[in-house]
């Protein structure tokens, strides 16, 4: 059981009044992005606010049509399936949501958000939905007062354990967790990742982690793609993040916000200017590679393609294994 | 750029620049003191980088909106000193605020007003002259109806009474090119919801650098913009320091960014201070967390497995709990994993009154009653 | 003057600024202005049949009230609104006890006469009593039917055009290559399903109110409480389809309406469950106190205007009209009915206002 | 797209929209007045078709017709300006000082006494008038003294709840602005924020009195026959009675031509405010 995401493409046409033809571009959201997840893999997407990670989920989710390409379930696309594979695909693949303050309806009570998920896909009747849901909180060491509460008594924290336990609820083959961990404290990012690896470690549901620091999905994640401006960067083991061979210098950005790492970064280098557009690699204008080979054309001219670095390990860079052979 | 060595050994005189005391700023929510920041004491000196670290509801902001007083929701500030230059903001304000203690219930007795009038009044000189400040979220804290380049130049007359509104318009495009927002004549017409949060928060950063102010307060300008933009925004801040002999009160809750650059570390819990810590010394290992919510934060990223009760650091969900316990007490009584071996007037005194803060080292200070002891 | 925050028990009379915060004081006015209409409506029917209501006494012309406070009041020459409304709710406490005392003998001239007019009589010679009473009874039924009706409608058209929103009705003619360029473009982003089924609301919306009541009024040969009901109705729809379309329309940005389609709830029943029943619950119950307000203010001055139903307060104060011009003292024949429609009015608005404060506290 | 070329097209479509909801709307009463009871007296039986014929020929613009309409366009924007005397300074102050309570009393009083029925008012001013002045103001006729047309103001401009509208909403929107972020950072760089907060002031105060227009309108109505004055409110309401059609109609376009030019302007000004309505 794998789910494979195929050249995906996603524009969203820019907001059209009457008389306002859409000649103006539309925004590239997801730019041909294609990799596949393997049956209890937790793979990690990681990339900047508005570089369409969110846009990759809720199209992995089926929430939302891409342009081009195509999401396949078991070989299947999810957008051809018929109406009781699709229920099954409902059932089996769920999703954690971006947003704690909205993703849980302020006017509804724990329980019933809870019981709702065994509503719709369960034929359980009352007394055994609240049996489940207590078991279910007992499984994800919440406490039982929360199923009396609105969501706004909830901290962040919670509400986070919430929107899992929804997503949870029926153990599901595969979870898709859009940014699970952002806007929580340390402390609190750390027990929902060891919650989380608990749980996959029992029920060995597969999982789309995505979020915009590395350090975050570092011991969640078995493979992890990098993800810049609607394109895939660098696709790797987690064992590269650990011994730190990773080679594009977005991802050495990213993995610099480590201590020392942070150091070195902030101190040397000089304050790049704002990013412009450019019809070559995207990253161009922040890239330090780029500045050290002095400048070479094809940066300008041409968009790197994702290619094979070492054994399962893809990079999009024109530089990159130059710099290798440097070392 | 800025050199290494000027972050090692800091180059600051020792004269404290701001300085605050016993800070209480309370907010009364349904019949109940909202104590956001509890007698919390922090001092920075003239140059040098202090971080506040703490975690969400520590009260961080909250004292550094009660420095430039910027809290307007009822009561406000209370109590406390804030020394600036050995100047004190709330000069003679205690005359229009009281708080009467009658065993646990607290009585807070404040004109307004008064206090208001008086308090503006003395920050007319300071707010936005010598101290500064850059915002959280860049894009919401720009007016989205005037463009970018007219509140900065607004900014810079204001600072500058008697200046001609063209030579605003002159310095603030030097402005926009001092953050590398070329070519200044685009980024001058734009407007906030037209720039990424980079280009926002250098705005801010510009807006803030501006009337060439002693202090800038950063309430965790980095915490909504991407990992790329971060260090970009940081390493413009540091360069700009340099530049302009800036003291920097730099608020996080990301322990390992700051850990990079700045000089001294105020670690926050509940509105008080838990410890001080030199950051240099911190991290080449020369020194080590004492109080066990220091430890905690700090040590949080090597641990694999959770130490018993890293559930409980959000209290929203144990309100009831605290509720029981004493305002004067210790703040991470509830927390404190030392509170079995505690000897039985040790922890009367941790359940009676506010730890006093510790010298341990130079520059290292602890407010936990167990080291009082000790020392 | 120092302002104190103090912890823990506080004083009744310190807690009324937080009971009008949650609109708790407002709640209250408002019911009790509510049970006042419907015991009045209630009790209109069996005092009219003691009592008789429409045959005329003229000798009783412009009987004074016969209550003691109101003689003592119309003394006084000038009156403002408010006060004379103290002296009507007043003036309803005494209505029902003395009634209720004097349920069993009114044989006695006096006795019946001050029974016919506690308020005193109009130009007629009719009770005003009677008439404020025959009034609660007409506003009640009006109102509840009109905003039955409002909601039906307003609820329809809101939830149409706020869950439809932006899906254009002639994309598919883009699709199809039928129109390209620019054409294409108007077609498709102009002419939104949502923009359809919001077209009734705008169009009744650019109305005057009263021009449009008359208008759909003259369908109808001679007035009869269904007419005025539709008329009344259709004119409030825009005010609750606004209200709900613009929730929606907030709603759309709020993540829970898509984590229910993640979950496979199928859309009726987001609509029904989580847009109406959850969200929109609040809204509703606002808009219907604020509707009633209007209603009352519309079918007053609809029978002001002289073209309403029969026995309502709009109508009592246009039988006055030459009088109010020249009152030689007379006061009560407009002053009741007009302290009646205040009343009602100001309650429905204060139901409405403390029912939103309440919900606001509330999440 | 460039700005210039964007106003333009929000121009055109505001344009072409507003055409299409008068056509409308203008149908919709001439059909309303097809199927009306009334037996329509002889040779006035008119098709819409005919009736836009007679628009396009100006036909029922005569010189009666603009007096009776700039009459009730007076009526209307006086009141208007009473009311928003009233209601601004009110809703802004007492939404700045919320803990005062001679001002929360003030706002209230205004809130009950302001949503009373434009008659009653009238009625408590003719009284009024007649016991300090000596004087009725509903003197049959068009000829008012300025004083009178000051009491027609008052009594529209106080009744029928506009002011509460309008005070609720200066209230709520002072406070969610004086709670936007870039309020504080404007205090916190030490510059008088009373610009901009009256800049993001302005839309909303704009949309609320657009919106109140119509109400203002329908007022005029009963504000008319109370005073007597003839504008096209009490026109309206006669003409709709006696089933007097091209002037029924006639009257409905200038109403609904008045009321979209109100919004339309306010649109535009809103745009020219905030560019990102284009």
């Amino acid at each position: 059981m794998r789910i494979e995401v195929k050249n995906l493409v996603k524009h969203f046409p820019n907001k059209s009044w009457i008389l306002s033809s859409d000649d103006v571009p539309a925004k590239k959201a997801v730019d041909d992005v294609s990799f596949s997840i393997q049956e209890k893999e937790m793979f990690g997407l990681i990339g900047d606010s508005g570089c369409g990670k969110t846009t990759i989920a809720r199209s992995v989710s089926a929430l939302l049509r891409p342009t081009a390409g195509d999401v396949l379930y078991d070989g299947e696309s999810i957008f051809e399936m018929n109406k009781r594979r699709f229920k099954k695909f409902r059932q089996e693949v769920r999703a954690i949501f971006q947003n704690p303050d909205s993703y849980l309806n302020p006017h509804v009570r724990i329980r019933d958000v809870i019981g709702e998920v065994f509503k719709t896909h369960t034929s359980l009747r009352r007394r055994d939905i609240d049996e489940a849901t207590r078991d279910l909180f007992g499984l994800m060491g919440l406490s039982l007062s929360f199923l009396r509460r609105y969501p706004y008594q909830l901290s962040i924290g919670q509400k986070r354990k919430i929107g899992l336990a929804r997503a949870l609820a029926i153990v599901p083959r595969f979870l898709i967790a859009d940014e699970p961990f952002a806007g929580l404290d340390i402390s609190t990012k750390r027990e929902l990742t060891w919650i989380m690896q608990r749980l996959q470690q029992k029920y060995k549901f597969g999982a789309l982690v995505i979020s915009h620091d590395l350090e975050s999905v570092r011991n969640l994640c078995h493979r992890v793609a990098v993800m810049y401006k609607g394109r895939i960067l660098e696709l790797f083991d987690i064992s590269s993040l650990v011994n730190k061979t990773v080679y594009h210098p977005y991802t050495q950005i990213l993995l610099g916000r480590k201590r020392e790492g942070a150091r070195t970064l902030i101190l040397k280098g000089k304050p790049c200017p704002s990013s412009q557009e450019t019809i070559g690699c995207s990253f161009l204008s922040s890239c330090n590679l780029y500045e050290s080979f002095n400048h070479p054309h094809e940066c300008i001219e041409s968009q790197p393609k994702l290619r094979t670095l070492q054994d399962n390990h893809q990079v999009a860079c024109h530089l990159c294994d130059r710099a290798l052979k440097d070392r | 750029m800025v050199p290494d060595q000027k972050l090692n050994h800091n180059t600051t005189i020792d004269r404290p620049l701001l300085s605050v005391e016993g800070l209480k700023t309370y907010f009364f929510l349904q019949n109940d003191f909202i104590r956001a920041v509890d007698g919390a004491t922090l001092w920075m000196n003239q140059g040098e980088i202090l971080a506040l670290v703490g975690e969400t509801g520590s009260g961080k902001t909250i004292t550094a909106h009660s420095i430039l007083g910027l809290v307007n929701s009822a009561p406000g500030i209370v109590h406390g000193k804030i020394l600036f230059e050995g100047r004190n903001l709330l000069e003679g304000l205690d005359r229009f605020c009281r708080i009467e203690n009658h065993g646990e219930t607290e009585i807070v007795r404040k004109d307004l007003k008064g206090w208001d009038k008086n308090h503006q009044r003395r920050l007319d000189s300071v707010r936005g002259r010598k101290i500064t400040m850059i915002f959280q979220e860049p894009v919401s804290s720009l007016d989205p109806y005037y463009t970018v380049g007219e509140q900065l130049s607004e900014t810079i007359l204001s600072t500058r009474p008697g200046e001609s509104r063209s030579n605003a318009r002159d310095s603030a495009h030097e402005w926009l090119k001092e953050l590398y927002l070329e070519p200044p004549t685009y980024y001058f017409d734009k407007y906030a919801w037209q720039l990424s949060g980079g280009e926002c928060q250098r705005v801010m950063i510009a807006m803030a650098l501006a009337p060439r102010p002693e202090l800038v307060i950063a309430d965790e300008p980095t915490t909504a913009l991407d990992a790329s933009t971060q260090t970009e925004i940081i390493r413009l801040l540091l360069e700009l320091r340099a530049k302009y002999k800036l003291s920097i009160l730099f608020i996080s809750h990301d322990i390992n960014l700051v850990l990079g650059f700045t000089h001294k570390m105020v670690v926050m819990f509940n509105g008080r201070v838990m410890e001080r810590f030199p950051v240099e010394s911190l991290r080449n290992g020369s020194c080590e967390a004492l109080h066990p919510y220091a430890r905690k934060l700090i040590s949080i990223d090597e641990r694999e497995k959770p130490l018993e009760g890293d559930d409980d650091l959000n209290l929203a969900g144990r309100k009831e709990e605290t509720q029981t316990v004493s305002s004067r007490a210790c703040k991470y009584l509830l927390f404190c994993p030392y509170v079995s071996e505690l000897t039985e007037d040790l922890s009367n005194r941790c359940k009676s009154s506010p730890p006093p803060q510790v010298q341990i080292e130079k520059d290292h200070w602890v407010s936990c009653w167990r080291f009082a002891r000790k020392a | 003057m120092p302002r104190v925050f103090r912890i823990g028990q506080k004083g009744l009379l310190s807690r009324i600024p937080a009971l009008t915060r949650k609109g708790i004081l407002g709640i209250s006015f408002g019911t009790l202005v509510v049970l006042l209409i419907v015991v009045g409506a209630l009790y209109s029917k069996p005092y009219a049949k003691k009592f008789g209501r429409g045959h005329l006494h003229l000798e009783h012309k412009y009987e004074r009230p016969h209550i003691g406070i109101f003689e003592k009041v119309f003394c006084h020459t000038n009156d403002q609104s408010d006060d004379s409304s103290e002296s009507r709710s007043a003036g309803d406490e005494y209505e029902e006890d003395d009634i209720y005392q004097e349920e069993g003998n009114p044989e006695s001239r006096e006795d019946s006469a001050s029974m016919l007019y506690p308020l005193g009589a109009d130009k007629n010679g009719r009770g005003i009593l009677a008439g404020l009473l025959a009034g609660c009874w007409t506003v009640l039924q009006c109102g509840v039917l009109s905003v039955g009706l409002t909601l039906l409608l307003g609820t329809t058209f809101g939830v149409l055009s706020g869950y439809l929103g932006r899906a254009p009705i002639l994309a598919f003619l883009k699709k199809g290559r039928l129109m390209e360029g620019k054409v294409g473009a108007i077609a498709s982003s102009s002419v939104s399903l949502g923009e359809l089924a919001n077209l009734l609301p705008t169009l009744v919306n650019i109305f005057p109110r009263l021009v449009l009541v008359i208008i759909i009024l003259t369908l109808w040969k001679e007035i009869e409480i269904w007419s005025v009901v539709i008329a009344i109705g259709i004119i409030n729809v825009p005010k609750v389809s606004y209200a709900i379309k613009d929730k929606i329309e907030h709603l759309k940005n709020q993540e829970f309406i898509e984590a229910a389609r993640e979950l496979g709830v199928p859309h009726r029943r987001i609509i029904l469950k989580h847009i109406l029943w959850y969200s929109c619950k609040p809204i509703i119950l606002v808009q219907m106190a604020y509707i009633f307000a209007e209603v009352v203010l519309v079918e007053s001055s609809l029978s002001y205007l002289g073209y309403g139903l029969p026995h309502s307060w709009g109508g009592m104060i246009a039988l006055e009209r030459d009088l109010i011009l020249h009152p030689g003292g007379v006061y009560w024949p407009f002053v009741f009915p007009a302290a009646a429609i205040v009343i009602a009015i100001i309650a429905f608005n204060a139901l409405g206002d403390g029912l939103s404060r309440w919900f606001q506290t509330r999440s | 797209m460039t700005v210039k070329n964007s106003l333009s097209v929000f121009l055109l479509r505001n344009i072409i929209i507003g055409l299409v909801i008068i056509f409308l709307a203008t149908l919709m009463v001439s059909t309303l007045m097809h199927s009306a009871s009334h037996q329509p007296r002889e040779g006035e039986q008119m098709s819409y078709f005919e009736w836009v014929q007679g628009l396009l020929a100006l036909d029922f613009f005569d010189g009666q017709f603009f007096v009776k309409t700039y009459r009730t366009l007076i009526l209307t924007f006086g009141s208007l300006i009473v009311s928003l005397l009233l209601a601004l300074p009110l809703g802004i102050v007492s939404a700045r000082k919320r803990d005062s309570k001679p001002l929360r009393f003030l706002t209230g009083l205004a809130d009950l006494v302001c949503s009373t029925p434009v008659f009653v008012t009238a009625y408590l001013f003719i009284l009024v008038g007649i016991k300090l002045f000596e004087q009725s103001f509903a003197v049959v006729g068009s000829e008012r003294s300025s004083f009178a047309l000051l009491v027609m103001f008052l009594t529209l401009g106080l009744s029928n709840g506009t002011v509460s509208e309008i005070m609720r909403h200066a209230r709520e929107e002072t406070v969610r602005i004086s709670e936007q972020g870039y309020i504080t950072a404007v205090v916190a760089r030490g510059v008088n924020y009373k610009r901009h907060f009256a800049k993001s002031l302005l839309i909303p105060l704009l949309n609320i009195v657009s919106s109140r227009m119509v109400y203002l309108l329908s007022g005029a109505v009963v504000v008319e026959h109370v005073f007597t004055w003839e504008g096209i409110g009490k026109w309206s309401w006669d003409s709709a009675l006696a089933g007097d059609y091209p002037v029924v109609m006639s009257i409905t376009f200038i109403m609904v031509l008045f009321v979209l030019l109100v919004r339309f302007g306010n649109s535009l000004v809103a745009s020219h405010v905030d560019l990102r309505r284009r």
